[in-house]
């Protein structure tokens, strides 16, 4: 069964809730029950901006949840709060361009890869979420690539739309790097 | 010797860059290749001989970085220039 | 219409366009802004009247002004918000005119913060300003059931002519979820007959909440009453789950009571029959059936986002038939599964 | 009522008639309210202007609490202070109505201040008609906002002493530096020249809303003989000469629009 | 002190003054003005501060501000006021500052009438504004209590630093009764050590109801909730009547509980065995003292002028025990001992 | 925090240091935002008159919510618009201490407008440094009643109409027209010259309080990079521009004992 | 013939007296033999001859009292007085 | 037992409030229980005024009644307000100056007196309160004269000292109405 509960935290500009509804639109797109929910708040201002995003075949109950099966971390204080958290046998994903300090649980999957320095190769360091997001869902195999660059497509914002294909790019070289590891 | 001196605290800087906008010697930039503590492009000085202690860069700084020093012969003259 | 992704601050606000919201008057205030905001836009757009107004006291007082004068009508906001419009609320219950609320809960008291939260249950259902009211409230758990409340608010409201308050937290605000938006309605076209329109071709209406001489007001209060015991007798909602066969029983609504589907998925899991009832309206409140599945059950579990405030209401219905429980999380923390079934574990354990 | 009809010889026409807008019943007021003079000429601007039957009111708190009841115009009845936002969700509604609100200083200078601020300086299309009688008259004679210095009210029982009260609040000079007001004037109703002069300030501030030109106020500076502790009369000329030299009349905002205007 | 007849409103404004006001902020409003009349000579008079407010909106944050200097500060209000104070009492219940709020309860909702009434029970006892806590609430029924129980209520206020209300009603307050005030306390002459005085000498003081992060917020709640409790365990203030060999139990306070000890009088010389509890806390209630004499009684007659707001806490109390009847009188009527009697009447005839 | 601290040679003196009254905390504002600079000023200004020790703070709801962590000296959080009510009820009990609130353009302009107006209409010694973005910072960046015409804010997408929402509210103007005030003034903090007169100014404002002289206001034209969309230094030239052309500056009240006080 | 003439509904009258010192012929009084409806002395007139119709009275009658009438031919050469 | 319930009521300036404050004190001045209660409001505005004041040898519980055993009309709309009210036994005394009907009531003692025009006899028609306030106590005996007439001199307004004799007077001419009725 297809279900996964994921958190996806990061500075406030490093659009951890884009990647997070990024997923959601695809999980939706592929008929599954999604939700998506940020924390927000004046602590955001120049703080951590985190979002839980449920995919499941089942009606999901509680959106929010203690422990997800997967979380994508893209700065030093999130893979703080959420790496202890990640429910045994689930997938870390680390930014380890901005994450200095190495996974010590030997019960879940961590892929560790550089996501802002490729974004910046790619032309853009803002891009580091999506990166991270290609490999979670290489790792979790969630939803489809395909469905992926779809909602991309429908969802990047007009001021984003130049970035269209390198986000595609960025998409899969996270995947190439989570396969890789 | 430099007229004047800062002493930046590095950790308070958000990277605004009004500081460097109003160094009248256009001493002062952010950071290009490092981050604070905060995980911002902090102020640097680029050249420290060419400060003249006029404080503009803590008048604006909204974080408090900067304490600013001025040679003490020199002060009244500065004073009267400003 | 098509499933869309839709945020409930956007979801509840654009259901209320398409249901024939003729006028928002609000204030900003986090968490549900965003409503604010979309109707900013949308409402502009098709032609409709969107006030920001200076304050909540000023935005409750345009509505009410709005109401009177015959439109659909709204406003949404959270807890001291909700507390500034107290006495505008009281003066639209004195005055049975029909107005729709959409309160997004967050801790409290005071400026608290802005997580999701639900002690304003007591405000909203028992006393939401000075004297004998009580608005009618619904409580959405998804933001599908958010959207569909909408309509049915404004039914209610226009049918009873009374105040309807859509008891939402922070995160049915903040959450998005795939749901459906109604098809557009039009706007209706006449007004009616007790609205301020003009005195043509008939006697004056006149709206007020003032009545000199305490029998007149004595009057005006037992229609009321009368009022609001037929919306207790035609009104009460609620959702069951698993309750046929049930030893325990969960009580929960809103944000809470979605969470507590979770647990009863676990708790039958776990080999504990528990079923859950969540009520949708919590004024009238579903006393009748939690007295019939209390009597059934060996205990009750009420979950609240709050000290307890629909406990004592779950108590009253109870009126001893079996123990009751509570857990409740405080100013802005949202009670997870696994605290919730160890609550529910205990009880089980106590009961046997 | 019994009105005492007598013969109308023929050659008589009639120079002043009850108005139409205004309520055949008694009104609570005091004996020489100023309250009930302003009323009538509210009637009196309403029939000339023919819009009766597209006109809606809005009572405030305070004595004239049942202005509903004196009129024959469609009314609502506001919380204390809040009748400008009130009328401004009846007006943006309802934009082909006119739309007045009455009230007085405890009302508008006090509790309202941000209410009829935020109308003004929206341009909400009001018309508001301010009854300035320097005292709570309702709940029994307490300091106004507006309240002269010195004054024995019971709640300054030994006189206004400004330094610990506060000063009289002069609302005409503050909304007219709101920009959505396009004429505040304040006005006296203490003899026959001054009630004239406040009527048609009243009309011109109906026109100005249905002219679609702003937001309007008039200022009546007026009396309570109750709380004063003066007759009616005494009441009037202790207004005149007080309450102006606190209070100077005059426009304080007229746009050229308005003043363009028929009144 | 020799006994004077006195005016309700100016017998609690005396009696503040005597036990050491130091600050007053109102808005004048019926049926309490007298009290902020009498204050505005008094507290002047003794070189306090009074100050009559632009609204109760500014008059409930002015007491905010002086409570958190530190001082001894009231304020009075009825049903409209009280509904517009919410926020700010939310504020002060989420600050923990000491203040005592004078109610004179009037017919609701809306503008309603300036009749004697008690419909803000729900709203004093249970939800005076967003989030959760409860102020603690007095209820006198005669001159001579209030006076007491304006005392008491500083005394309280300041021992759990926590809001305390005085629930009178318009008739407690118009109502002239020979009553004896306080002597003159002198004004306290240091402020309290958390009271905001300037940072001399100590670390900087703050005073705030926010608390970022729900974690924070819900250690603030459970703070307030443990207070609450206590309050709860300590606080409860009851008077009986006649109880001890009571078959039927009258339950009523403030005005109509004075009422009833006629009716007690009353109904024993008609051979009905009544006895009266007069709640003189709203909250805490007094359940446990309400349970013990309701097992003891064939039937509860509740009297309120309101729709049945303490009904819901006496029906929570007796928790099935006794049947409840209820005598509600609305929009400012206060009920007269012969229908209260007749109510008395038919439940000693169904109980029999 | 660490200092950087070289060794300072002796012949150097300092000449701007950090300020006694300002916390060394770090502040929770987005880069560049010009509450932070006001705050420093606010903290420079309380340590030259040596008043921290006497000193009370009123925060309101808004980004400077929190401006109570910011500072050395007591403070107290007010609700939402409050604050000078607040103020009023520390300063009239606490006569001997000097109270200021520090509010924003949404919490005085509009919810809090009865209670600014009434403050200083009274004539409440109270200091208030009033922040005017032209936007809701805190919530997400609504319009504000100080919001410029055509500008785009979250609940004016498409630029605000001044017909249908209502004009930019003009604080200063309407605050010089209450009796109590003697001292109202716009400043900006755009650049240097106009950050010094800024902090005179609130010395002066400071100073009026504890001279007894009556209510001072200064208002601050500021920034919200954040919400403007723009980056610190452009918002800083848009204010310059933009604002102070619908924000004429300049002192609109100083009495004459307030421009004898020695700044 | 009297220029003008009021018809006076005694019994909306409160006796407020404003009426009888605006009068500019000086022929309204208040009853001081008998009380209105509501308990009130109420206005009279004194001389009905002397009234000229300038509805002086109407305009300051705080209680829609007067209706008030004019002679027609006189009518236009009474308002240019005016 | 020492034990009324007497409801005074006429026109805003007739003085009902201050007769029954007068009794009120006076009753205190006998330690007996008291209390006042007046009807307040707009309705005052114009209106009729009316108080009701409770003496009594008991603590008393109702401060409010419906049937009074006493009751002062001082105007018409007061008569037909009250008269059906008193309990039978009751004493109504009526100021027949400016009551022109007449109680069709044989179940109380009526007293009815021109009370206005006996108090303008006196100097004031405003004392007419105080006429029917001498009548009722020579009726009901409830009060010794003597003190009333001490509770007059203290409570008579500043403003209405120099009226002190002529009110002794007044009271003294109703209850002497009241014996010859
Ligand atoms: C919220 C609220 N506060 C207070 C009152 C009591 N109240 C009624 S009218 C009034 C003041 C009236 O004064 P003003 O507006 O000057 O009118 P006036 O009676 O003088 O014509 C007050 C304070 C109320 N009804 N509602
Ligand atoms: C009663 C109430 N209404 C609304 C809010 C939400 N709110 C918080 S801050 C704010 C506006 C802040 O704007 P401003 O005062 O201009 O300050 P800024 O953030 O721009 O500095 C609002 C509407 C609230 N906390 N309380
Ligand atoms: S003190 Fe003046 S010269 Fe030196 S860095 Fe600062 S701004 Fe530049
Ligand atoms: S102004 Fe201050 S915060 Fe901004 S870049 Fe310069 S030093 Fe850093
Ligand atoms: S109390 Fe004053 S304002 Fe009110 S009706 Fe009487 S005279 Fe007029
Ligand atoms: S949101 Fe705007 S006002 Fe608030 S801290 Fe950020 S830049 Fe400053
Ligand atoms: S119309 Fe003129 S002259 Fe005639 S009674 Fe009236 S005021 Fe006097
Ligand atoms: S002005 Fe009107 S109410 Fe007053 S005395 Fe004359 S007629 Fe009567
Ligand atoms: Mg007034
Ligand atoms: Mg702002």
């Amino acid at each position: 069964m297809r279900h996964e509960e994921t958190i996806f935290s990061g500075f406030g500009g490093q659009g951890a809730l884009f990647a997070g509804q990024l997923l959601a639109y695809s999980g939706m797109a592929e008929d599954l029950h999604v939700t998506w929910i940020p924390s927000y708040g004046p602590e955001m201002r120049g703080g951590t901006a985190n979002c839980t995003v449920i995919v499941s075949e089942m009606e999901i109950g509680a959106p929010i949840i203690r422990h997800p099966t997967a979380a994508v971390v893209l700065n030093l204080p999130s893979m703080e709060k959420y790496e202890p958290l990640v429910k045994p046998g689930g997938v870390l994903v680390v930014n380890t361009s901005l994450v200095d300090i190495e996974s010590e649980r030997d019960d879940i999957r961590v892929i560790a890869l550089p996501a802002s320095d490729i974004a910046e190769e790619l032309g853009n360091a803002r891009m580091a979420n999506v990166v991270a997001l290609g490999a979670l869902i290489e790792a979790t195999g969630l939803v489809d690539f395909e469905t992926v660059e779809q909602q991309l497509e429908e969802h990047l914002s007009e001021r984003q739309r130049e970035w269209l294909k390198p986000n595609k790019k960025a998409l899969h070289e996270g995947a190439a790097r989570a396969k890789s590891e | 010797m430099a007229k004047g001196m800062v002493v930046i605290d590095v950790d308070r800087c958000k990277g605004c860059g009004l500081c460097t906008h109003v160094c009248p010697v256009d001493i002062l930039a952010l950071s290009t290749d490092s981050f604070n503590a905060k995980g911002y492009r902090h102020v640097i000085v680029t050249d420290e001989e060419k400060c003249i202690g006029c404080a503009s860069c803590a008048t604006i700084c909204p974080d408090v970085v900067f304490t600013v020093y001025r040679r003490k012969r020199q002060r009244k003259a500065a004073a009267a220039k400003a | 219409m098509a499933k869309e992704l839709l945020k409930g601050n956007v979801a509840f606000a654009e259901a209320a366009v398409r249901n024939g919201l003729e006028a928002y008057f609000g204030y900003p205030i986090t968490p549900q802004s965003e409503g604010l905001e979309h109707l900013s836009g949308r409402l502009i757009e098709e032609g409709r009247v969107f006030l920001q107004a200076e304050s909540e006291v000023a935005a409750i007082n345009m509505v009410y002004g709005a109401a009177c004068a015959g439109v659909r009508v709204m406003t949404s906001t959270s807890g001291p918000g909700l507390a500034l419009m107290a006495e505008g609320l009281s003066y639209i219950a004195g005055s049975e005119v029909p107005v729709v609320i959409v309160n997004m809960m967050r801790g409290g008291p005071g400026l608290g913060n802005i997580q999701p939260a639900q002690a304003d249950y007591n405000f909203m259902t028992k006393s939401a300003g000075h004297g004998d009211f009580r608005p009618l409230v619904l409580a959405p758990s998804s933001v599908q059931e958010i959207i569909d409340m909408v309509g049915l608010a404004f039914e209610l409201a226009e049918k009873y002519r009374t105040l309807v308050m859509i008891a939402g937290d922070g995160s049915i605000g903040q959450m998005m979820e795939s749901a459906e938006l109604p098809p557009m309605q039009p706007v209706r076209e006449t007004r009616p007959d007790w609205a301020v329109t003009g005195a043509k071709g008939r006697e004056k209406n006149v709206i007020t909440s003032l009545a000199l001489g305490a029998e007149n007001l004595e009057r005006l209060n037992l229609r009321l009453q009368e009022k609001l015991a037929e919306v207790k007798a035609n009104e009460v909602r609620y959702q069951t789950y698993d309750t046929d066969d049930a030893d325990l029983l969960l009580i929960a609504y809103g944000t809470v009571g979605r969470i507590c589907t979770s647990v009863v998925r676990e708790a039958r899991k776990a080999g504990i029959k528990v079923g859950l009832l969540r009520p949708q309206t919590l004024w009238p409140f579903a006393e009748d059936k939690i007295r019939e599945l209390a009597e059934q059950a060996r205990g009750v579990l009420v979950v609240e986002m709050s000290a307890g405030q629909m406990l004592e209401d779950v108590e009253r219905a109870v009126a001893g038939a079996a123990p009751i429980r509570f857990h409740g999380r405080l100013g802005g923390v949202v009670p997870m599964v696994d605290e919730i079934m160890a609550d529910l574990k205990k009880l089980d354990a106590e009961t046997k | 009522m019994s009105v005492r009809v007598k013969d109308i010889p023929e050659e008589m026409e009639v120079v002043y008639d009850f108005p139409e807008a205004v309520a055949k019943v008694d009104t609570h007021y005091c004996p020489g309210c100023v309250h009930g003079i302003v009323h009538r000429l509210v009637g009196e601007v309403i029939d000339e202007l023919g819009i009766r039957e597209r006109t809606i009111g809005v009572a405030p708190v305070g004595c004239s609490v049942l202005a509903y009841n004196y009129f024959t115009v469609d009314f609502v009845e506001a919380a204390h202070g809040r009748a400008p936002a009130m009328a401004a969700g009846i007006k943006r509604t309802s934009p082909d109505k006119v739309v007045f609100t009455y009230q007085g200083d405890g009302d508008l200078a006090a509790i309202g201040t941000a209410e009829i601020i935020h109308a003004a300086n929206r341009g909400d299309l009001l018309t508001t008609v301010f009854i300035n009688n320097a005292i709570y008259g309702m709940t029994g004679g307490q300091m106004a906002p507006t309240t002269l210095p010195g004054m024995v009210t019971t709640s300054t029982p030994t006189g206004r002493d400004c330094a610990v009260a506060g000063y009289p609040v002069k609302m005409s000079e503050i909304l007219a530096e709101t920009a959505g007001a396009v004429y505040i004037t304040r006005e006296t109703a203490t003899d026959i020249p001054s009630i004239r002069k406040t009527k048609k300030a009243i009309k011109r501030a109906f026109l100005a809303q249905m002219n679609g030109l702003g937001f309007a106020c008039v200022e009546v500076l007026s009396t309570c003989p109750t709380n004063w502790h003066q007759d009616p009369w005494e009441a009037m000329q202790w207004s005149k000469e007080k309450m102006t030299e606190v209070f100077p009349l005059g426009a304080y905002k007229m746009t050229d629009e308005v003043k363009a205007l028929k009144a």
